[in-house]
């Protein structure tokens, strides 16, 4: 089973970790991404997410399909937050349960590798004295 | 013709909506390319800038109809 | 700071992502191991977990260490289930958190890799039809 | 000399009781370990067997005291 999800409210690791939860898994991994404090020693004071929600759902649901093709998994939850986030909430989590271990940490890391490559959302961050959007400029 | 554009994140600070109509004199992803950063010299400056319709990714040689709502997208940062 | 414990009830994947999150981080990689169904193919119906405590506290506390000096983890848990488990509960979870998401993924797997080495403690597979110290014999 | 051995796991089964008084004619882990197949030989049988003293693995050639408490360690599989 895959679930994917953009909310607005904070993100449930446990909720993600029993989604993916069977009888014939062997290891479950479960990324979590936080905010940081800082960018390039650059205090951060807040987050804003904001995604193109329709196609951000399709090329998560692409990266679950693909992980369940290539390593087995057995299921997969992505969940991503949208809106104002604080330093340490939880902006993305990716949950990955296979038959074996080892293809579940290679399974996640592949999820988040791509989902920041391809997936429609885009990360401001508010410093003391203005904002950015990251990765946007050289 | 005639297409709507849709901007997200630095792409709407750049054309300063979240939604345009734009007229388009040649017909792919690299025309709109062309026309879009003439028209809009800030988006040379950006690491990349992607299009996409329907919710898919389209590539410089594709085609864009006079219906298509053309999703402006700059570069990813999720996660 | 590090969290290691042996514990005879359920084990808390929430409680671990919680302990390891830290302003600082850039990825937090939680490894879940669950009860599994069967063993090559024969159904098992429950699981017994035996750990020489003391000694597989600190062997524990020597991967947590291991990783904090080899990866630059920030926070790292790791909590062992003892006592009779039913298929699908939690045996092991370990939790890592790195400033940069690469290292927590390799760190987290080194953990358990390690972990299912050098720390003394037994699981006993219950078949049908008897039960097995498991990887005691060839 | 007099040491006490305390058995996990498989290795309880097989000596047939948590801990036990063993007379060790020799002073090192391996000839513990000699000492110990000879007068249960099911040890043969196991993936491994390790020995450890104060919540630590002793390796072959070090030394056992005569108040030591040596642990059994048969193949772990925690995880």
């Amino acid at each position: 089973m895959i679930d994917i999800k953009i909310l607005d409210q904070t993100l449930d690791t446990d909720y993600c970790r029993s989604f993916v939860t069977h009888p014939s898994a062997g290891g479950i991994v479960v990324f979590v991404g936080t905010v940081r404090d800082q960018t390039q020693g650059k205090p951060v004071q807040k987050l804003e997410f904001e995604a193109f929600e329709s196609m951000a759902i399709k090329e998560m649901a692409k990266i679950a399909e693909a992980i369940q093709e290539k390593w087995d998994a057995i299921h997969v939850a992505i969940h991503h937050r949208v809106g104002t986030l604080d330093i340490s909430d939880i902006a993305v989590i990716i949950a990955v349960s296979t038959p074996h271990r080892k293809a579940a940490f290679e399974a996640c890391q592949y999820a988040i590798d791509t989902l920041k490559e391809t997936v429609p959302i885009w990360k401001k961050e508010f410093f003391d004295d203005g904002e950015v959007w990251v990765a946007a400029h050289p | 013709m005639k297409i709507k554009l849709v901007a997200y994140g630095v792409a709407r600070d750049i054309i300063n909506q979240k939604t345009i109509d734009f007229e388009l004199s040649g017909s792919t992803v690299s025309d709109l390319r062309q026309a879009l950063f003439a028209q809009y010299p800030e988006f040379e400056k950006l690491n990349s800038m992607r299009f996409a319709v329907n919710d898919m990714y389209k590539e410089e040689d594709e085609l864009i109809q006079a219906e298509d709502e053309v999703i402006l997208i700059p570069p990813v940062s999720g996660g």
